[in-house]
């Protein structure tokens, strides 16, 4: 790749190179960290740039090439991701940042740089062994991220997240021998020429999403879900629910699209597909009930992971601009949440259906964002969540499979069931103002900023299907 | 010769089964840790025999390392084990 | 029949015993941990048995960097889970005023 | 292939999965795993026939020795919850699931192409160009560095983890019970001894067999040692101590980058420097993995807290 400057590279080779010094320099973690972070804003936002002139982008780690190197690659979807990560996630350690770096900033932000890099790296990745490796510093830095505060409950279900990913990834890993053995090749395009359906790629197939669907949480594999984004430190759910747990669903999609085309809309597709609704379901059904905020996100987040495995059953490129655009959008809209739910927790003290009472009198930022998230997350107009649904249901309809449509639709209905609640208790009457708490402050503006993100989604499709279209395939 | 060599080592690597019964019943702690002892005086000679003959005399090096982490684990059996255990 | 199936075959018997330790057996935390490293023997003995239908006297390497690799990432994961485990047993009940809603893994 | 090497083959293809079955179901902890360090013996051995020598040393140091004893590092703080066992239903839904994924996958295992090179031919054509002259540290450093370079990271982020996890006051290192005579002239003799070995396996990596993931597990079994017997304290985080776990990445990362100023790719050593920069990594690498492998384990064995009646009573 001569010629081009390889941005590519240093969108991991900078949040990594970071890390590394601010590990080294604890004292000055924090403006590390910001120059680190600039620094991959650049390269993604360059790299981004690249592969909407010029199509997919990819760099040969060594110059070796495949088979015997690993291979870098940004296509449409890779760079959609890199976008997303390089939003969403800068925003949300913006608050670390706020913090003023006790050791605690410190700690959240070295992790957070490492999963930075690891969530780049797998999103380029194009090699199925690498995507283990990438998927493994994703899952520590996830589980370290969690249990950095030492509460009780975060660490047990940090522990529990951990020994499920670790499972979910040794099945993956599984996978990958049978390949190799059977094709002598990792690499993802190869790959792709050289399975044949035989039964150890059936079996590899089959090894591996059963194991990411484990990781990303697909009902009824979601047990490890709402334990995990309850405990955490807010920050650090926002990036779980946002970012890390989209992370398997990319590989899951390298996997499909590239390495086992001739499977998408077939009967284990539509098996995921069924599994995606019945997350759908569940999830909203468990969020209806829940009573505490934090939980509703957490089902909500269980639930649209039902969404994002649509496509599989679909496999249009309809279906796949859809199912992107719900990755995108959710991530946006979940950790604009998951932040706003910070400021009412620390402004009322818990989070229980009913602390948002008299939020939007005092609070009127974080009520904004409320309700501007909530608003993806139900999938109303013009919102990016909205986009995302019309179009899963349009990819449906166009096919003639009129069911998901109505899966989309009805999961659209119960998620207003459970964002309402949230909402109206912001508007209900009160005899006298409550006493709040100092809340920080940066975190409003985090939580805003990524609720207009998540609006300006529904705003600007046309940009983004163009970047999706690149992918060129589906 | 090469013969001789794996007969021998098969040989050795039968009489851990003894020693495997003997750590699946146990019953003391003592037991077990002269259970990995022995495993690991095994492991190093079976290596050394493999490594006797073929090209493959790089073995000898991991029975060097094992010889050297099997009393690593000797001493972390030692300190680690609840003490009741040790009658 | 060659020498590579025999190990083939002992690598799936090593990984079903691993995912039984993972799932199965008593839920508890060091057991599971165990199940999890064994499943990864599984596998690892998988990749390396594979590296051996080489024609050539000399297995293939990159199948034996992949273990390597794998074995290192383990060792990694075992360590934090331990480390998680023993936090939690001397954080104990004492340390968090609310009982805990979530059960840990048993 | 005599009669002898099969029936050893046999034994020992027998034997893994059995003693893999006797750790899942041992009906105490530590006989389960004082059955998994037998089975990292018993897989060691296992590698050396299949003539895989650099994963028998890794599997023989880190592997079953450093596991094992990490494993067992937990064990008398969680001790006191032990032998819960699943309902009835549950194991025998786990099993018969179990047993079809067996055959299952045994079968599509025996159904494997039955000879295969792999990649070996063209790791063979491009090993002279590569950084190292033993295939498998130049498929680790070299061909598949970038794989080596996340690893690294993993490695590196357990160890912060580990770190963030362990109580304050547990960190400072306790020295424990006084050393037994014949234990502290063991040590004596154990910690030379493990730096010439370290150092010979780094050497090695070059032409041969090992390199700095066996070297680091090497020194870190030895100053596990140190740290579990009370002759050491826990390391503290100090510059040099944090400067030691970051060196592998940190060289690793500026190996990956410099070439990128170049208008390179990633990880593209200027070709006749490869061999001393990949040499220059592995040392850097050695050092970082072997404080790294040592910060995973506690400072001494922690005991259970006592029991808090203690606290509770006027």
């Amino acid at each position: 790749m001569s010629g081009t400057t390889p941005w590519i590279s240093w969108t991991i080779l900078a949040p990594l190179a970071g890390a590394t010094l601010s590990v080294l320099v604890a004292r000055r973690a924090v403006p590390i960290a910001v120059i680190a972070s600039a620094a991959t804003i650049v390269s993604v936002a360059a790299t981004v740039g690249q592969v909407a002139s010029a199509g997919a982008v990819s760099s040969a780690a060594g110059a070796w090439g495949a088979p015997l190197g690993i291979t870098l690659r940004a296509d449409g979807f890779g760079a959609l991701m890199l976008a997303t990560f390089g939003v969403v996630g800068p925003l949300v350690s913006l608050q670390a940042i706020g913090r003023r770096g006790g050791p605690r900033a410190r700690r959240f932000l070295v992790l957070w740089l490492f999963a930075w890099a690891s969530l780049n790296a797998l999103a380029l990745s194009a090699d199925v062994f690498n995507l283990y490796v990438t998927v493994e510093l994703v899952t520590l830095a996830a589980v370290g991220l969690i249990v950095v505060e030492r509460d009780r409950r975060a660490l047990a279900a940090g522990l529990r997240y951990l020994l499920l990913s670790l499972v979910g990834s040794l099945f993956y890993l599984m996978g990958v021998a049978l390949l190799y053995a059977a094709t002598a090749t990792l690499d993802t395009e190869l790959l792709g020429e050289r399975v044949t359906p035989e039964p150890a790629s059936w079996t590899a197939l089959a090894l591996m999403t059963a194991g990411l669907c484990l990781k990303a949480g697909l009902c009824p594999l979601h047990a490890w879900v709402p334990p995990a984004y309850t405990s955490a430190p807010p920050a650090v759910s926002a990036l779980l629910s946002g970012l890390i747990g989209k992370a398997p669903y990319v590989v899951l999609v390298r996997l499909w699209v590239e390495v086992f085309p001739g499977s998408l809309g077939g009967g284990a597709a539509r098996l995921l597909g069924a599994l995606g609704a019945l997350g759908i379901f569940w999830g909203s059904l468990l969020a209806l009930r829940a009573r505490r905020l934090k939980r509703v996100l957490a089902y909500s987040s269980v639930a649209h992971v039902g969404y994002l495995f649509l496509f599989f059953p679909l496999g249009t490129a309809g279906a796949w601009a859809g199912a992107a655009y719900v990755a995108v959008s959710h991530a946006a809209a979940s950790a604009s949440m998951f932040m706003a739910v910070e400021v009412v927790e620390r402004s009322v003290g818990h989070d229980m259906l009913d602390a948002t009472k008299g939020v939007a009198h005092r609070r009127p930022l974080t009520f904004v964002a409320l309700g501007l998230a909530g608003m993806s997350l139900m999938g109303l107009p013009p919102s990016g969540g909205f986009v995302a649904k019309w179009l899963l249901a349009r990819a449906a309809l166009e096919r003639g499979e009129w069911w998901w449509a109505a899966v989309v639709i009805a999961g659209g209905l119960l998620s207003a069931g459970y964002v309402f609640p949230i909402l109206r208790g912001a508007f209900a009457p009160q005899r006298r103002s409550p006493e709040l708490r100092r809340a920080p402050r940066h975190a409003e503006l985090v939580s805003l900023s990524l609720a207009v993100v998540a609006l300006a989604l529904g705003l600007i499709p046309l940009r983004l299907m163009a970047l999706l279209k690149l992918a060129g395939r589906s | 010769m090469h013969e001789l060599r794996m007969g021998v080592a098969l040989f050795l690597l039968l009489m851990l089964l003894p020693g495997l019964a003997r750590a699946w019943r146990g019953p003391t702690l003592t037991d077990r840790i002269l259970v990995i002892q022995l495993f690991g005086t095994c492991g190093v000679a079976v290596l050394l025999l493999l490594g006797g003959d073929r090209e493959a005399a790089a073995l000898r090096n991991v029975a060097l390392v094992f010889a050297v982490l099997a009393a690593v684990t000797v001493i972390a059996f030692v300190r680690f084990a609840p003490s009741e255990d040790v009658r | 029949m060659s020498v590579w199936m025999l190990y083939g075959a002992a690598a799936i018997g090593v990984f079903s015993a691993g995912v039984f330790g993972a799932f199965g057996a008593t839920t508890h935390v060091v057991r599971r941990v165990l199940g999890v490293n064994i499943m990864g023997g599984g596998v690892f003995l998988l990749l390396v048995a594979s590296a051996r239908r080489a024609p050539s006297a000399i297995p293939d390497p990159v199948p034996h960097a992949l273990v390597l690799t794998g074995i290192v990432i383990s060792v990694s994961a075992t360590a934090l889970a331990m480390a998680i485990a023993r936090a939690l047993s001397v954080t104990r009940e004492r340390d968090s005023p609310a009982p805990p809603r979530d059960e840990p893994p048993r | 292939m005599s009669l002898v090497d099969w029936t050893l083959d046999g034994v020992l293809a027998a034997l893994l999965p059995l003693i893999a079955w006797g750790v899942v179901t041992a009906a105490s902890l530590d006989k389960a795993i004082m059955l998994f360090i037998v089975l990292g013996f018993v897989s060691a051995l296992a590698w050396a026939r299949l003539d895989a020598i650099d994963v028998a040393l890794v599997e023989a140091a880190v592997g079953s020795g450093l596991t094992g004893a990490l494993l067992l590092s937990a064990l008398p703080a969680i001790q006191p919850r032990l032998r819960r066992p699943s309902s009835l239903a549950r194991r025998a839904g786990v099993g018969a699931l179990l047993a079809g994924i067996t055959i299952w996958l045994g079968v599509t295992t025996l159904r494997l192409p039955a000879r295969s090179g792999g990649l070996a031919e063209l790791v063979c054509e491009n090993i002279e160009q590569s950084g190292a002259l033993h295939p498998i540290t130049a498929v680790l450093l070299d061909f598949r560095g970038y794989d080596t370079l996340i690893e690294v990271a993993v490695l590196l982020v357990a160890s912060l983890a580990v770190r963030a996890v362990q109580r304050p006051r547990l960190r400072p290192g306790r020295r424990g019970e006084p050393t037994s005579e014949p234990l502290a002239s063991f040590l004596n003799l154990l910690v030379p001894a493990s730096i010439v070995i370290a150092g010979f396996l780094v050497w090695e990596g070059s032409h041969a067999p090992g390199g700095a993931f066996q070297a680091g597990s090497i020194l870190a079994g030895c100053g596990v040692s140190l740290q579990l017997t009370g002759e050491r304290p826990a390391l503290r985080m100090t510059l040099r101590v944090r400067a030691a776990l970051v060196l592998g990445l940190a060289v690793f990362v500026a190996l990956a980058g410099a070439p990128l100023l170049r208008g390179h790719d990633l990880l593209d050593y200027p070709r006749p420097w490869a061999g001393p920069l990949v040499f220059a990594l592995e040392l850097a690498l050695t050092v970082s993995i072997a404080v790294i492998l040592v910060t995973f384990f506690p400072g001494a064995p922690d005991r259970p807290e006592p029991p808090a009646r203690a606290a509770d009573s006027p």
